[in-house]
């Protein structure tokens, strides 16, 4: 088995085993850490291996559903290396980071099972595998609300699905549609990607497809108005399945827009890229502003998350090279940053027992070091220098201006907007008086520290040696810009 | 001609009575008038020539099935006040008469317009039970053969159902 | 050691020195106070004395050094190398920053003595002096930029370091969202900037030499969005509200941080693209004016302030806007050299104002700590030389920096910059002998604790700066050959005024103020006039700024929020969606009531598709028929 | 011929779908169920006059045998129904719908 | 062995078997687990031997000289066969339990599963309009019986009423229209009349397009489509679980097979009059069928309802067929082994867990099962997230081919309905999930006595997903693919 159906099939494997068989949890959680450690040992190799010049890498094609042209269809490029290198450095320091808390089997046969449909996704080049991929993602993440969240946890778990499959099934009407369509045109179905890009179709036909594939893009991301859906469920969600959410699967959504829409329709990607621009850059303001009032430290989060996916579609659909890395880097950065931050939420609710702002205070006097942990990994949320996420900021912002000035200015406004609520945030939850929520607040434990200052560290690292990671994109991203700018010189 | 009359007064009598069937208010007069539609209908085939469908028309339906059906009248011992109360039955009757009649109108305007009939000569030997009984043998013994098993399952059951309970 | 070793080391030692503390105050339980002590001043001592060597060799040899650390960045044209380059104006920097940073760490060291959080504090000591010390000696403008936010961020932490007190934070997070506010000024410039002229790279020298290319509406743009930045960063109309509740912080923050280093930073980014500027004479008029607005706003309210160090933070705002009428005018190195000798007299000043603050059990009100003059006779030397010196009175250094300043606005024609500064420079003497007056003027007496040696020293080093300062760049008027100006080599104007107008500039300025200084005496020593000064009136509320600014943005935005939040997603969108499940329930209900179990109507309605259906098929047929 | 005994037929058909939606008495459902097949029956006979060929009288025979075996059903299903109502109204058998 | 006897072996085998049993039923040897073993038996041999003719294309005529052309077996007749056969065993595999613990499942009931599969294996080789209705009318006679079986039952008397009263009703318009065709083309040989449609103008074939949409009411009734399916709630409610699933998966491929036949043979001349028809049944079937599933409380009548809208999805695929590709056609074959196995699963989950009582099984009351049995819980979960058409089941391979058959076809639009009423239908089969995992509620315990039963729902689950995702890759068996191309052998067979 090659490495890369290694990764994506292990840990789906490993959570059928689990399922099937009766262990102590300790075995589980063993298992558990040596199949994502194995996975990010792999993605390790990978990314060593990895030559950023050449496109497609460690292809791997079987035939599956031959009639209809649907084949096993995997390979990495550098738009898919940053999703799977996230994953798989995520999900082992997430288990280590709740190693003492979660006690149910189902908990991390869920995270391994999300783990490897993550990887499907990203790494597909076949739009039915990816479909596949997609859809099975939600399943642990049902289970997981259902099982391990709070609140009105069926009632979200219930919605949460719902809205996404909404999404799905219009996404898998225009893959079905392309198919059809590109056997008119070539006489056999097809769902490769790289066959597909060869498909003409009207303007308008590929308008209505490529809607369909955004919508289930925008609902995931989620892309203002579809992001009702979020705070709530961001704030039912167990943390693990949080982070997934955050971090991975929203994320994903992102990466689907450049892999799949600008592969497949750059001009029509090209048309629609103002108004993307424009429901991105409102989307940014919008969120968070709206984050500005919350009180519950989670949705505050989910919206915060909410404002920076905006900035990245924005920065996608600019569509130039600064956008593309920038926004590529932001999917990676606010990934780190994002997950280590919902950790930290669920650990202080573990404390407290509450995630409502206005119970908490006073932390940092007795948990320094969980203090210090939480302010930074909001500050990188913010995107201060030398973290990586201001790195992939000024990117953004610089194709924004590089594409329109007004453009670029209100995408410079990211720079103000997290800041506004989350340094209030910091100050009402890190500093000030004790309360009684906080009251013998216990600070960071050993295995707690063991996930969080990889992710620390690596948010540095990307932030003061941006240039190291992002060769390993940038001849990719420099093809697909220079794809686009062969058309629109005759305009 | 002769035969149109007696077609047209054989029609009459069908439609006036299964008009009758239907509208009788206690299940006995319902019965009965379906007697005298299925005897005029029967009468009806006799009018193309069908002499053996005739018969067993007059014999099955008329004779067995009807039968039947009084017996079961009779045997269940349906009182007036077992029937149901129908008191709107007359506007149900109105009602469904009016959706049904863009149906049959329909039905009756395809038939005028195609053109079906053959016209074809008709020997001696039709209808009786001679022509029939090789036609069916000759050409329809697998309908014929599975009838019998629709019949050993609507034996089974009414075995079944009206079983005495155990 | 190398050029390139030199500038590395002297950029990364107070970052070493951070980490190294940052470690020890995590890992170990107890660690000794001293460890820290030695490893801070270390760090920043190592980082002064190179400075010195750096300003030296620049100074005498001329010689620019440079340091290639790494490729920060490099994607397409879009270059960044983290490069150390300390040419004439960064040496400059260094020379005051680094010492006066050392200085304040020493004296911190005593004003921190015995905090639980010592560690924590020179951990953000020397983090900043780094940060700083990258701002000062980027060649690259991100590379700047990302100097420029860590101060900030430090700055931030350093406010809201006594964060048991909330407010202390929320001064915290005013400082870093106004500078951000900044930022945001000077990032979309520098993002313009690199679209305009950044193909060729992206360092100051390639910007500069790429000016010409770029369209003057354009380059007026990048130059104001600039200068939002610098506006932020040095607190000038209308982005100055954090400096004053930035006092929060401990003291010798305030006399790192918001006198000596980061504040200035404005007029350092300014002077570096001084290029750029003198290309843009509409916006430099601006900042001219801004400055000239911010000095006498700043100057007036500082005359009705009580809390000694947000005396000094208004009077820092004044200064600094000061700076930046030099800077609009063109006389650059003038602006900075007002810089410099403001950092040693402030940086004094705020000295004094800590010493003052630890020896009266941290009282900060000066209507509480009149008559202290017995106790603290060194300090009131001290503190009355810094003052003399603030108010420009000869020879002291201010008078020669700010004597430059006003001659500069005269010689440039804008009589009403001239008069607005000339305002200013009477109500500064106005506001700081006010202080003086009632804090060591009075018949009370008050008695002291002991304090630190070490918190001494500093100050008398830079009693010793503040009064000499000025001699460096000594005006041809009275011998000297203006060294400073001539060793930045700024693209200065030829703002020169002839000799007798300059001394009676001189003359003139001096006898008024002076005659201010004697006016405070009368009304402010020995008398209590200090407690019957209105509260309500307009300069005693501070203009209402704060007030107006919670009215105009932070509260619309918080309703914003909250009608984004409830009317729009909850209220509209989400509810949209909710009813749309809850109505197809409810249309399932209503459809039930078909399946209601009768029959008769399960017979009826496949009659109708009957029916219907054969209407539709004779539909379709009657082109046939 | 042929087409007025498919007139009628259909007419009777139509007959028998009024009786069997409007009547409540389950009786007089079945024999509109009867009628149905006997007008379906009226026209085969019809159709085998009119092609002179047996074979429509031997559907029709067909369709009488399937129509005694349905009768089977029905009689059995009038025991069980009266046994378990005493009565013959369909409207009484509605336990099953979607009552609300 | 010939063709002729493979195809007569199977019905004969059935008749046999049903009458041994009926006889078998009265000696004192006769226990309901022999009888059981017996009926299981024959069904795998059956299965057996008409799963031997699926895998090469062939059609002939079967002794046209005894049985005058009325009956065809060609591959498309031993794939539906096969089909059903499997679909009967896999009911009565899965049912062991639950027939075990009720005292209504008699000898008869064994012979009248077996006399309705006849009739189905019948109706699905039918080349000839009077042998399908007679077949059609063995089939869902025995069926109407088997729903009355529990006489005990209240329900079962009413389920049983309604569906004869109202197949009767529906019997009765396949009659007219049987007639309609009969008096224009003279016969009622399907391929008579398919050559008489093609050698005549739309002038001459007026009642046969009235009378085939007689028929087409008749079909729509069998397969619950609205508004001809307003039985199947109560229906399927009164009748017992097995039977109720047998009724859901089982019958309905009989009928497409007849359907498919018909329309493949002779009114695909008609398309353009019938399309629009069948299109508009399939959305309101779909929609009437998920708001009907969207508010019930018992989950079987939920998966009644919900198995119209499957039926909605088969009328797409069914209106998308066209005459230069089988896509579609094998779509439909695809989708209905899809349905059936998920359905039956699921049907047999819920009998399974109730164990022949006749209470209804509403959500509250899989509350927990997960806890007491995961892998019947996981196993349900599996057949919803087919019914659901989820990816990597077996039902969205089904939807797939659906949709893109119907895209194909030019009827983009109404696929986007189907995934709209597929993404309504996620509610409810997902708060089957729901109910199984997350409310705590524990669920009384369910013995694993019936070792058959169980094993039957894994396999069930197992071929649920391996259907979704298998390839002959893996482990040489055949999937996805192998299904595929048995299909469109069976489509293309009908043109020889």
């Amino acid at each position: 088995m090659s490495s890369l159906s290694l990764i994506i099939f292990l840990p789906i494997l490993a959570a059928l085993f689990l399922f099937l068989k009766r262990l102590n949890i300790t075995v589980v959680k063993v298992i558990y850490m040596l199949v994502t450690f194995t996975v990010l040992y792999l993605s390790l190799e990978l990314y060593i291996n990895f030559d950023p010049e050449a496109s497609m890498q460690f292809v791997v094609l079987h035939p599956w559903i031959s009639e209809y042209g649907i084949n096993y269809h995997v390979g990495v490029d550098g738009v898919s290396l940053g999703i799977v290198m996230m994953n798989a450095i995520l999900m082992p320091l997430v288990a280590i980071a709740l190693y003492k808390q979660r006690d149910k089997k189902g908990y991390w046969i869920n995270l391994l099972f999300v783990q490897g449909g993550v990887m499907g996704a990203a790494l597909s080049l076949d739009l039915m595998l990816f479909y596949l991929f997609w859809e099975i993602m939600l399943l642990p993440i049902f289970f997981m609300i259902g099982l391990f969240g709070y609140g009105k946890k069926n009632f979200i778990a219930m919605k949460f699905n719902i809205y996404t499959i909404l999404g799905s099934l219009m996404m898998l009407i225009s893959i079905l549609y392309i198919a059809v369509a590109y056997k008119e045109q070539f006489g056999s179905y097809s769902f490769a990607l790289d066959e597909l890009k060869d498909l003409r179709l009207s303007s308008g036909e590929s308008l209505l497809v490529f809607g369909g594939f955004m919508l289930a893009f925008a609902i995931k991301i989620p892309i203002f108005p579809f992001h009702t859906w979020l705070s709530d469920t961001y704030r039912s969600a167990p943390t693990g399945i949080v982070i997934v959410m955050s971090s991975l699967m929203a994320k994903l959504g992102t990466y689907a827009i450049w892999r799949f829409l600008f592969t497949m329709f750059s001009e029509t990607s090209h048309e629609v890229a103002p108004y993307f621009i424009g429901l991105g850059l409102f989307g940014l303001i919008y969120f968070g502003i709206s984050a500005m009032s919350q009180t519950h430290l989670k949705r505050m989060f989910a919206l915060s998350s909410a404002s920076h996916l905006s900035l990245i579609v924005v920065g996608f659909f600019i569509y130039d090279i600064y956008g593309l890395i920038g926004s590529s880097y932001l999917i990676v950065s606010h990934a780190l940053s994002s997950a280590a931050i919902f950790l930290m939420a669920g650990m202080l609710y573990e404390r407290t027992d509450t995630y409502s702002i206005a119970m908490l205070g006073g932390i940092a006097r007795i948990a320094p070091k969980f203090a210090l942990f939480f302010a930074f990994f909001s500050l990188s949320i913010v995107g201060i220098p030398l973290t990586s996420g201001f790195v992939a900021e000024v990117l953004i912002i610089l194709g924004a201006f590089h594409y329109n000035i007004y453009v670029g200015f209100i995408a410079a406004t990211s720079i103000l907007i997290a800041m506004m609520f989350m340094f209030r945030m910091i100050s009402r939850v890190l500093y000030g008086e004790l309360r009684d929520a906080t009251a013998g607040f216990e600070d960071l434990r050993m295995h707690e520290l063991f996930a969080l200052v990889p992710l620390a560290l690596l948010i540095l690292a990307m932030g003061i040696f941006p240039n190291y990671f992002i060769q390993k994109i940038e001849p990719t991203a420099s093809s697909y810009t220079s794809q686009k700018e062969a058309p629109s010189y005759d305009k | 001609m002769q035969s149109d009359s007696i077609f047209f007064l054989l029609a009459l009598i069908t439609i006036v009575s299964s008009i009758v069937m239907i509208s009788a208010h206690r299940p006995i007069d319902s019965a009965l008038s379906f007697i005298v539609t299925l005897v005029s209908i029967a009468a009806l085939f006799a009018l193309v020539n069908a002499t053996f469908l005739f018969v067993v028309q007059i014999i099955i339906y008329a004779g067995a099935i009807l039968s039947l059906i009084l017996f079961i009248i009779m045997f269940l011992n349906i009182k007036d006040e077992n029937l149901p109360d129908e008191r709107y039955k007359n506007y149900w009757l109105l009602g469904t008469s009016l959706i049904v009649a863009p149906f049959s109108f329909i039905l009756i305007d395809l038939i005028l317009r195609s053109n079906i009939a053959l016209k074809a000569q008709i020997s001696e030997e039709f209808g009786t039970i001679k022509d029939v009984g090789l036609t069916l043998f000759d050409k329809w013994i697998l309908p014929f053969e599975l009838v019998s098993i629709l019949l050993l399952v609507a034996l089974i059951g009414a075995v079944i159902l009206s079983k005495k309970e155990a | 050691m190398s050029d390139s070793t030199l500038l590395s080391t002297l950029l990364l030692s107070p970052l070493i020195s951070a980490a190294l503390i940052f470690f020890i105050n995590m890992l170990f339980l107890n660690p000794r106070q001293s460890l820290f002590t030695f490893l801070a001043l270390t760090g920043s001592g190592v980082s002064a004395v190179l400075a010195l060597i750096v300003s030296y060799q620049s100074y005498f040899h001329a010689q620019v050094f440079t340091s290639h650390l790494f490729t920060w960045l490099s994607i397409g044209e879009f270059t960044i190398e983290l490069a150390l380059k300390a040419d004439a104006l960064g040496s400059f920097m260094l020379l005051f920053v680094a010492p006066v940073s050392f200085l304040i760490h020493l004296y911190a060291s005593g004003y921190m003595d015995k905090d639980k959080s010592y560690g924590r504090f020179f951990t953000y000591f020397n983090l900043f002096i780094f940060f700083m010390f990258l701002l000062v000696l980027a060649d690259n403008p991100i590379i700047m930029f990302i100097g420029w936010e860590g101060v900030g961020l430090v700055s931030y932490a350093l406010i809201g370091f006594y964060f048991e007190d909330i407010q202390n934070t929320y001064a915290g997070n005013k400082a870093f969202i106004v500078n951000r506010v900044g930022d945001f000024g000077f990032l979309s410039a520098l993002m313009l900037l690199f679209i305009e002229a950044g193909s060729a790279g992206f360092s100051f020298d390639s910007i500069f030499l790429s000016l010409a290319q770029i369209d003057p509406s354009m380059l007026s743009l990048i130059a104001f969005l600039l200068f939002v930045g610098a506006m932020g960063k040095s607190a000038q109309i209308p982005l100055f509200v954090w400096l004053p509740d930035a006092m929060a912080g401990p003291t010798p923050v305030s006399a790192l941080i918001h006198a000596a280093t980061m504040v200035t930073a404005g007029v350092y980014m300014v002077a570096r693209f001084a290029p750029l500027y003198t290309m843009t004479p509409d916006i430099s008029l601006f900042i001219a004016y801004v400055g000239a607005f911010s000095a006498l706003f700043a100057a007036i309210v500082a005359t009705r302030q009580y809390d000694i160090k947000k005396i000094l933070a208004y009077s820092t705002m004044s200064q600094l806007g000061f700076m930046f009428m030099a800077l609009g005018v063109g006389a650059y190195s003038t602006a900075l050299f007002h810089m410099f000798t403001h950092a040693f007299f402030k940086g004094l000043l705020f000295m004094a104002a800590g010493y003052i603050i630890v020896a009266f059990h941290h009282k900060q009100d000066i209507r509480e700590l009149q008559g202290i003059r017995k106790s603290l006779p060194l300090l009131f030397v001290m503190m009355f030389t810094a003052s003399l010196s603030i108010s420009a009175i000869p020879p002291l250094s201010a008078f020669f920096s700010k004597d430059a300043i006003m001659g500069a606005l005269y010689a440039s024609g804008h009589v009403e910059l001239f008069l607005m500064a000339l305002v200013a420079s009477l109500l500064t003497a106005y506001y700081m002998f006010r202080m003086v007056f009632v804090l060591f003027y009075s018949q009370k007496t008050q008695s002291t604790k002991k304090s630190s040696k070490s918190m001494l020293y500093p100050m008398v080093v830079l009693t010793v700066l503040s009064v000499f300062a000025g001699l460096l760049n000594l005006p041809e008027l009275f011998g000297g050959n203006l060294n400073i100006s001539n060793w930045l080599n700024l693209l200065d104007k030829e703002l020169l005024l002839p000799h007798a107008k300059e001394l009676l500039l001189i003359s003139v300025n001096t006898l008024l103020i002076l005659g201010v200084i004697l006016y405070t005496y009368k009304r402010y020593a020995y008398t209590q006039a200090i407690h019957k000064e209105s509260q309500e009136n307009l300069v005693a509320k501070k203009f209402y700024v704060d007030e107006i600014y919670t009215l105009l943005i932070t509260q619309p935005l918080h309703y914003l929020s909250i009608f984004f939040e409830q009317k729009i997603s909850h209220g509209i969108i989400d509810r949209l969606i909710n009813l749309s499940a809850l109505y197809y329930a409810r249309a399932g209900i209503l459809f039930s009531y078909l399946e209601n179990g009768n029959v008769r109507f399960y017979a009826l309605y496949m009659l109708i598709g009957v029916v219907s259906g054969f209407v539709y098929l004779y539909w379709a047929l009657r082109g046939v028929l | 011929m042929l087409e007025k005994y498919m007139i009628l037929s259909i007419i009777l058909f139509s007959i028998g779908i009024v009786g069997l939606i409007s009547r409540r008495n389950i009786i007089v459902i079945y024999m509109s169920i009867e009628l149905l097949l006997n007008a379906v029956n009226l026209s085969l006979i019809a159709i085998s006059a009119d092609t002179a060929d047996a074979s429509a009288q031997v559907v029709s025979m067909l369709i009488i045998a399937i129509t005694a075996s349905e009768a089977a059903l029905f009689m059995a299903l009038f025991v069980v129904l009266f046994r378990n109502k005493a009565s013959l109204d369909v409207n009484l058998f509605d336990i099953l719908g979607n009552k609300r | 062995m010939t063709n002729e006897f493979i195809a007569l072996a199977v019905p004969g085998l059935l008749v046999l078997s049903a009458v041994f049993l009926l006889l078998f039923g009265l000696s004192s040897h006769y226990t309901k687990n022999r009888g059981y073993y017996i009926t299981l038996g024959t069904l795998v041999v059956s299965f057996l031997i008409s799963a031997s003719g699926v895998s090469e294309k062939h059609s002939m005529d079967l002794l046209p000289g005894i049985f005058n052309s009325m009956l065809v077996y060609d591959t498309f007749g031993a794939t539906f066969i096969s089909l059903f056969l499997l679909g009967g065993f896999f009911t009565l595999a899965i049912a062991k339990s639950f027939i075990d613990s009720t005292d209504y499942f008699t000898h008869e009931s064994f012979v009248l599963l077996l006399l309705s599969l006849f009739g189905m294996v019948v109706l699905s080789m039918a080349n000839e309009l009077i042998t399908a209705f007679i077949s059609l009318e063995i089939a869902s006679m025995s069926v109407y019986i088997l729903v009355g079986l529990n006489r005990d039952s209240l329900k079962a008397s009413e389920a049983f009423f309604k569906y004869l009263l109202l197949g009767s009703f529906a019997a009765s318009f396949y009659l007219l229209g049987m007639m309609f065709i009969y008096a224009q083309a003279k016969s009622t040989n399907l391929d008579i009349i398919a050559h008489y449609v093609l050698s005549t103008d739309i002038h001459s074939q007026l009642l046969i397009i009235a009378g085939s949409m007689l028929i087409m009411i008749t079909i729509m009734f069998k397969i619950a489509s609205v508004p001809f399916g307003a039985w199947v709630l109560d229906v399927y409610e009164g009748a017992s679980l097995p039977i109720t699933a047998y009724m859901a998966g089982v019958f309905k491929i009989a009928v497409f097979a007849f359907a498919l036949r018909m329309f493949l043979l002779d009114y695909i001349q008609f398309e353009a009059y019938y399309d629009i028809l069948i299109i508009g049944g399939a959305l309101v079937t779909m929609v009437g069928g998920s708001l009907l599933a969207i508010i019930q409380n018992s989950v079987k009548k939920m998966l009644a309802a919900s198995s119209v809208v499957h039926s909605g999805y088969l009328l797409i695929a069914f209106a998308s067929t066209s005459e230069d590709t089988s896509g579609a056609a094998s779509a439909i074959i695809f989708y209905l082994f899809a349905y059936f196995i998920s359905a039956i699963g699921a049907f047999g989950v819920l009998s399974y867990i109730s164990q022949g009582s006749a209470k209804t099984i509403n959500y509250d009351d899989l509350n927990g099962l997960a806890r007491t049995n995961p892998i019947i819980a996981a196993s349900l979960t599996v057949f919803m997230l087919s019914l659901a058409g989820f990816p990597s089941t077996i039902g969205f391979i089904g939807k797939f081919y659906i949709f893109t058959s119907a895209i194909e076809a030019g009827y983009t639009l109404f696929a986007i309905f189907g995934a709209i009423t597929a993404f309504i239908s996620i509610y409810y089969y997902f708060k089957v999930i729901m109910h199984l995992y997350f409310k705590e509620n524990p669920h009384m315990k369910v013995h694993y006595g019936y070792k058959i039963s169980f094993a039957f729902i894994v396999l069930s689950a197992f071929t649920v997903l391996w259907g979704g995702v298998g390839t002959s890759l893996l482990f040489n068996l055949p999937g996805i693919n192998a299904l595929n191309e048995l299909a469109r052998f069976a489509i293309e067979s009908l043109a020889m």
